[in-house]
């Protein structure tokens, strides 16, 4: 092929990369484009040098998940000094120069504390945020907030716990969820975890006392959490369809490659980040999966019936007869 | 069975721990349900820990186990998630032993690979258990190239100590009362041989004392575990599909003692007098007091060091089915970092890095100090920064002072 | 050769032993032999090859070249188990303790006793190591302390009494009274006296004339990684040994004995 | 300065494994550019690999140091974002050496604590530094409150070697024959001293081959890195700040030596000099050898165990300035988990965990064949999976092989 | 009490020591003294004692109580390099080497020579080491190989050079010559008598009767941590000395010179 596209991912710690992995590639070899990636592992160090050997490997354009957000500026500059057109990818890249596409991250938040306020309007919410060193997790929990803030206000909600989760580890979230229901004797109504992992660990620390079933959001549509969601465990599971987003950022990325200036890709907006800088992005639309509409992300072909169905009683889960 | 300084020391800053955060918590820390929680949540660490000992004894140390437990709590996820199901269906009574085996024999070759680069390569431990921690984790992630597996076997879950996990109270008072009966036992046999052989023997009084000091914390704890009452709806639930009536009082069920407590308690007991009363504990010390001097005893160093690693590797599987259970899924990240808190463990628990020294119940008491630590910080809700800011200083400070109340006693050159 | 070990056959031979490390021939070419119920001292200057020699025979080192002949039979000796298959026990020049485990612990490891129950057997072991020691070193007391805390002199009947205990044949001493005291080193002497009439068969290094001539029937003298020859006690005084010692050379009148791979001296006629 | 067998050895897997990569990548990987770039990545932490070298042979271990690098990364940080400009103004020519001042002494004071409670508190290192793991990348959090600091100091950001942050091609020639001089001088120097007491000396012929070699091996070096050309882009700014026509051949600027390795050539250079050529050298290695007999020699062990965890928070901080002028930002998890590729650097440059034994330019070989795996799997995209397995295995395979080569010198029983 | 030293002070003396590892006694309120130029000899069965009181001296342990005098003044020697400040050097039993550094590096551990640059000068070290080594140890070649592969006679050989190398004023030997062979005894025989006549004071322990009368002025004698007494090498002979030191009492003809803090003996009249 003539051009090759290069991918900088972050990790693949969440189930979720590997189809946004699969999105782009198919999306690259349809427009006859090869890819070559690399996985920085969660180190914003090692991304340099990944980006460093991208462009070593003759990458004519770049996408990149960056691990942080402002310590990526070093990377993404020497691509352009090198003409080398970056999309920022998911994550935010404070460069004017770098394309920006993903999905609402407040969005995101919001979504998941509607669908838990929607069940459980009143009465003690636990947060479980994000690892401290993502600031996704930050920007979720705004968006979280916008949602809930008024009824914490008014005393309708009480948050009883909010804690991080170092590296979004399950097995960290179970034990903070455990200590706030010790703390709490029980006494919690609703659960606002911010992707499905956590939301797994959560799930297991109410499910030692017999509450699950009491409201809990996630995202990424695992598939052990849509599984969690047809069974009733779970409420939410937040969908970035990762196909999508992996296909449009491919496409653009190969635009940008062939010469075509930021402005003049289809569908692009100006945004301004919270820093004042203005980025030239494509947003795309996350959907909340509930029990009501998985049949979406099984129709979509995300996932197949007999993973999300899994020990479900039939006939309780419309998405399941 | 005697009762040390050194152990006494520990339970000393245990007990300070479980006091401040009872204090500082308006007594929520020393309650029924978090004692209840901590051990539940410090069995994972504590069974690897009983094996560290022997590493570490050895004068080698282990930095792989967390992988080795990621890439093992996969390996049984997909055994009983995905392939087992496709022949005995689901939750079939015979998956989780099958799942099991095929860990601990997993577990040993992982142990025993190791073992054998250590021992008949020569290289050292530190690298090849540094080199594990790559492998094995890079491993865990090709298992299911990163996707989680759920839900696992319900019989298997049992291990992890949920609301099912526990074995009530009844069994309880029957461990507990099988217990008592073996320290009285085993009291009275240790004195008898040594009176056989004219060798002096403490007063009668200080023994009983020791004895029922002993059965009194055995009482003690579980009694604590067996207050500790189901969630009402939990309860229920039991109670509907035993077919029971659900009265109030009905509705009093004991936890009693989690399933994973059990097998913390059996790993313990079983490698305590492995390393005390045969021959495979007398030369794991012996290697750690001086290799050379063990060799020229005629003992195969090479072939113990492939048997202490391989055991380590058994460990890790147990460990690995404990933290998958509890958490109902295998994560290919389960376990990382467990290698810190595990050698930290030991090492409060008394344990010498220079090697030739340590005990399995001391590396137990430094399971739960750590735990303590974590949980009793994630109950105030201090920040994480600030709890691993805590809990390294601790670290240090437990391992301080343990020496230095001991050095009174000891060579003072030393 | 008229000695009195001749019909017997020899317990253990070694033959044309050679050793380097790294270029340096510690061992080059010596070949020994010993007989039952008989004590041979091997002498020689500091660095002379009497450690690496016995270490091969027993197992710690494992010979570039050359043969150790146990009993008639070819042998394979590559470690301390072998050794030991073949009955043969070392003193070690520095000690091999495990220096944290006690003095019963070291008598016994590798050969514990152990229950009907396949458990150990603490209480008698420590009881048997309180019997030999005390025929070593009436003032031994510290049976629950770890050999790390002992004295020199008591770290060493430790490592004696260890030897002491198992049923050898071939019993190797590297200078086993280097760090003993006046009284200990006469009772080491009088357990020796008693061993070569059980018949075992005794190679004593020892820098001190006084006690290898006192012990010793015969005497093989090491220079410079090579032997000088063998003689017997009785006929050679101490100025013949230390001729043999430092000078490398045989004492004239006994210039025939020189044994095979023996220095200085021309070869026999 | 000898050559020694080892050192060949190491050298010889270091060309293996770039001739490896150079014919899988398709002649990718030795480019003036590659070798350009690893020298860059390699240097934070092949500098603190230099200090871990004299931890190392003291018998003790730093495990610390990638969260003493974040710490002081955050601090240096702040310090040059946030404190110094409210004083002097953005990018200020003093603002980077202060900042640097600080970052040096606050890494010294840290290293300085925890030798402290080493030396004098007799806490195993081990111990201290998986507290100081925990609680400085626990503080390094503290520092801005999870926030990356940047855009960083101008000046600063030439640590990092970026496009300003190298010397050009006549400054890096000046250093190559500033090197061969001190190549000549030093050889003739070492001769005439052992010549003055009559000890056996090479024959002539051998010295000047092996001058020859070590000076050829500067020349091509430097000659690699100077055929490394900017970017176009980059080149065309530059000439238009200095005013220059923009030729073709104008455009042709060199890259030259990168700063950061030239600051791990001073280090490396110091450290060696001090290894063996100084008292402090000398106690390090003898208390490796036997820190009781290095006492009893007179030796104040405590204090030097203070020196050389000092020492070792200095060249943290000399590694932090780097990584983070190189990444133009500070983030509090920067230097995580580069505490194992130091180790594993240090002991594959042939240092003996057991102490005693170690080379500084043994570490720089480790440091750059790890790094030399990582880049070259990148560049041929294998899966991070794999690659954290193949380094793991090399890793083993490494130190193995060492062993296994220098086993045939050294005493068969050890 | 008439002797040699009548009029002369003592180089060092120690007063009532005492120390105790966890419960046991090893030391037990000993005092001793030693004058320039003069050899006395440090006796006792193992385990005595002995080591534990010159580690005292020697800095290397801190007693429990007692006292340490030297030229007079009260001296306070809390580790080796307050030792070495009053000019006391020693020749630990086990030999204190650190066993990866050379002959030469061991020799001037912790006063090495450095030329005008502050650097270290390891030929002026070497050269100097093999001047020193030579008259030890004619057989010494291993100049460039870790200490670690020397002999056991070798290391003890270094272990003498070094403390031979400085200027001491108070030299402490623990069984210097356990394991050396004929010749080296010998040649470290001499040179006590060398350094005697060079003014030095010097505390030799040794098992070696022999070699004690040879080279001793007095000796100080000890069993279970206590000082059975002092006397005058002319005084006694071997008996007698066995005597105090299996049991532990003065002989009869001497008894009123038993020491302070003596043993078994009825307090002197
Ligand atoms: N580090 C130690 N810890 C505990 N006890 C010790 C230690 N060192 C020596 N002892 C004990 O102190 C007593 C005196 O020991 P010391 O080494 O001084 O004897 P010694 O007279 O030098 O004997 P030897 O002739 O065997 O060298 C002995 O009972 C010994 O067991
Ligand atoms: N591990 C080793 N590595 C290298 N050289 C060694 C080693 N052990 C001994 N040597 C050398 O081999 C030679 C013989 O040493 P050996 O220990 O056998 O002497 P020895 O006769 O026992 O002396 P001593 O009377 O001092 O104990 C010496 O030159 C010594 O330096
Ligand atoms: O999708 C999530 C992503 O947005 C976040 O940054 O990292 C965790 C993921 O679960
Ligand atoms: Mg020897
Ligand atoms: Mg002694």
């Amino acid at each position: 092929a003539d051009l090759i596209v290069g991918v900088s991912w972050s990790n693949f710690q969440e189930e979720r990369w590997k189809t946004d992995e699969a999105a782009i590639v198919a999306a690259l070899k349809a427009a006859g484009a090869d890819y070559i990636s690399a996985d920085a592992q969660s180190s914003p160090s090692k991304q340099l040098s990944d980006i460093e050997s991208l462009i070593s490997r003759g990458a004519d354009a770049l996408i990149v998940l960056a691990q942080d957000s402002a310590s990526i500026g070093a990377a993404v500059n020497q691509a352009i000094n090198e003409g080398i057109p970056v999309v920022g990818y998911d994550r935010l890249i404070e460069n004017p120069n770098a394309y920006y596409i993903t999905f609402n991250n407040k969005e995101v938040g919001r979504l998941q504390a509607e669908a838990v306020f929607a069940k459980q309007p009143t009465g003690n919410y636990v947060f479980i945020k994000g690892a401290p060193t993502d600031p996704n997790a930050d920007i979720l929990h705004q968006g979280q907030l916008e949602v809930l803030q008024s009824a914490i206000d008014s005393g309708d909600i009480k948050v009883v716990g909010e804690a991080y989760t170092e590296s979004w580890q399950p097995a960290i979230a179970q034990r903070n969820m455990e200590q706030f229901l010790t703390a709490a004797d029980n006494k919690v109504d609703a659960v606002v975890a911010s992707n499905d992992g956590t939301a797994g660990g959560a799930i297991a620390a109410l499910a030692a006392q017999g509450m699950q079933g009491i409201p809990v959001s996630g995202q990424d549509g695992d598939h052990a959490a849509l599984n969690r969601v047809a069974l009733g465990t779970q409420t939410v599971s937040v969908w970035k369809d990762a196909r999508e987003l992996g296909k449009k950022a491919a496409e653009i990325a190969v635009e940008l490659a062939k010469g075509t200036k930021l402005d003049d890709v289809d569908g692009t907006q100006d945004w301004t980040s919270p820093n004042g800088t203005v980025m030239k992005s494509y947003f795309l639309k996350p959907v909340a999966i509930t029990q009501d509409n998985l049949n979406v992300v099984i129709d979509a072909g995300w996932v197949s019936k007999d993973v999300v169905c899994k020990g479900v009683e039939s006939g309780k889960v419309a998405a399941c007869n | 069975m005697e009762i040390d300084r050194r152990l006494v020391g520990l339970a000393a800053v245990l007990l300070i721990i479980w006091i401040g955060f009872d204090i500082a918590s308006g007594g929520r820390f020393i309650t029924p349900r978090n004692i209840f929680n901590l051990s539940v949540q410090t069995a994972s660490v504590a069974v690897m820990a009983c094996g560290m000992v022997l590493i570490i004894v050895t004068r080698h140390i282990d930095l792989s186990v967390g992988s080795i437990l990621g890439v093992l709590a996969m390996i049984m996820g997909v055994i009983q998630a995905d392939i087992l199901p496709q022949f005995l269906g689901y939750n079939h009574p015979m998956t989780w032993i099958i799942t099991l085996m095929a860990g601990l024999a997993i577990g040993a070759l992982i142990g025993g690979i190791q073992g054998v680069a250590v021992g008949y390569l020569g290289v050292p431990a530190f690298i090849v258990t540094l080199g594990g921690l790559l492998v094995w984790r890079g491993a865990a992630w090709w298992v299911t190239q990163g996707r989680t597996v759920a839900p696992l076997d319900a019989n298997f879950m049992l291990m992890g100590g949920g609301i099912h996990g526990t074995i009530g109270a009844t069994w309880s008072w029957i461990v507990a009362a099988i217990a008592i009966c073996a320290i009285i036992y085993n009291a009275l046999i240790s004195r008898r041989r040594r009176l056989a052989f004219e060798f002096p023997v403490k007063p009668v009084w200080a023994e009983w004392t020791n004895v029922c000091l002993m059965a009194g914390l055995v009482l003690a704890g579980i009694g604590t575990l067996n207050a500790y009452m189901l969630p009402s709806r939990a309860a229920e639930k039991i109670l509907e599909n035993r077919g029971i009536p659900v009265t109030p009082e009905n509705l009093e069920i004991s936890h009693g003692i989690a399933i994973p407590l059990l097998i913390v308690a059996l790993v313990a007991i079983v490698l305590t007098i492995v390393a005390k009363r045969t021959r495979f504990g007398r030369y794991v010390f012996a290697i750690g007091g001086n290799p050379q001097a063990a060799e020229l005893a005629g003992i195969n160093v090479k072939r113990m060091t492939v048997a202490v690693f391989a055991l380590m590797g058994v460990l890790c599987a147990i460990s690995a089915a404990i933290s998958s259970a509890r958490l109902q899924s295998a994560g290919n990240d389960l376990g990382t970092l467990d290698e810190l808190r595990v050698i930290a463990a030991v090492v409060i628990g008394g344990t010498s890095l220079a090697g030739g020294l340590g005990t399995i119940y001391g590396a137990l008491i430094g399971a739960l100090v750590m735990q303590s630590l974590q949980s009793g910080m994630a109950l105030l809700g201090v920040d994480t920064s600030l709890q691993s800011i805590v809990i390294g200083l601790v670290l240090v400070l437990a391992v301080f002072s343990d020496k230095y109340f001991h050095r009174r006693y000891s060579d003072p050159s030393a | 050769m008229s000695n009195s070990n001749a019909g017997k056959n020899p317990l253990v031979e070694m033959r044309d032993i050679h050793l380097s490390f790294g270029g340096i021939k510690a061992v080059d070419g010596v070949s020994i032999d010993l007989y039952p119920g008989e004590v041979v001292g091997v002498l020689g200057h500091n660095g002379a090859g009497k450690s690496t020699l016995i270490k091969i025979l027993a197992g710690a080192y494992t010979p570039d070249s050359g043969e150790i002949i146990v009993d008639g039979r070819a042998a394979k000796i590559e470690n301390a188990r072998d050794a030991r298959d073949n009955k043969i026990e070392t003193i070690y020049q520095n000690l091999a303790l495990a220096d944290n485990l006690d003095a019963a612990q070291n008598l016994f490891l590798g050969r514990e006793i152990v229950s009907k129950t396949g458990f150990l057997d603490d209480v008698a072991m420590e009881h048997k190591a309180r019997e030999v020691l005390h025929r070593l070193n009436p003032n031994f007391k510290k049976f629950n302390a770890p050999v790390a805390a002992l004295s020199g002199g008591q770290r060493q009947s430790v490592a004696i009494a260890r030897a002491l205990l198992f049923e050898a044949r071939i019993l190797i001493m590297d200078e086993p009274c280097a760090a003993l005291g006046v009284q200990e080193t006469r009772m080491v002497g009088e357990l020796i006296d008693q061993l070569k009439k059980d018949g075992l068969g005794i190679l004593l290094i020892s820098h001190d004339l006084h006690d290898v001539f006192d012990l010793s029937d015969r005497l093989h003298v090491m220079k410079n990684g090579q032997l000088v020859g063998t003689v017997r006690t009785e006929d050679v005084n101490h100025d013949d040994v230390l001729g043999m010692i430092i000078l490398g050379k045989m004492p004239d009148h006994l210039i025939h004995l020189a044994g095979p791979g023996a220095t200085n001296v021309p070869a026999p006629a």
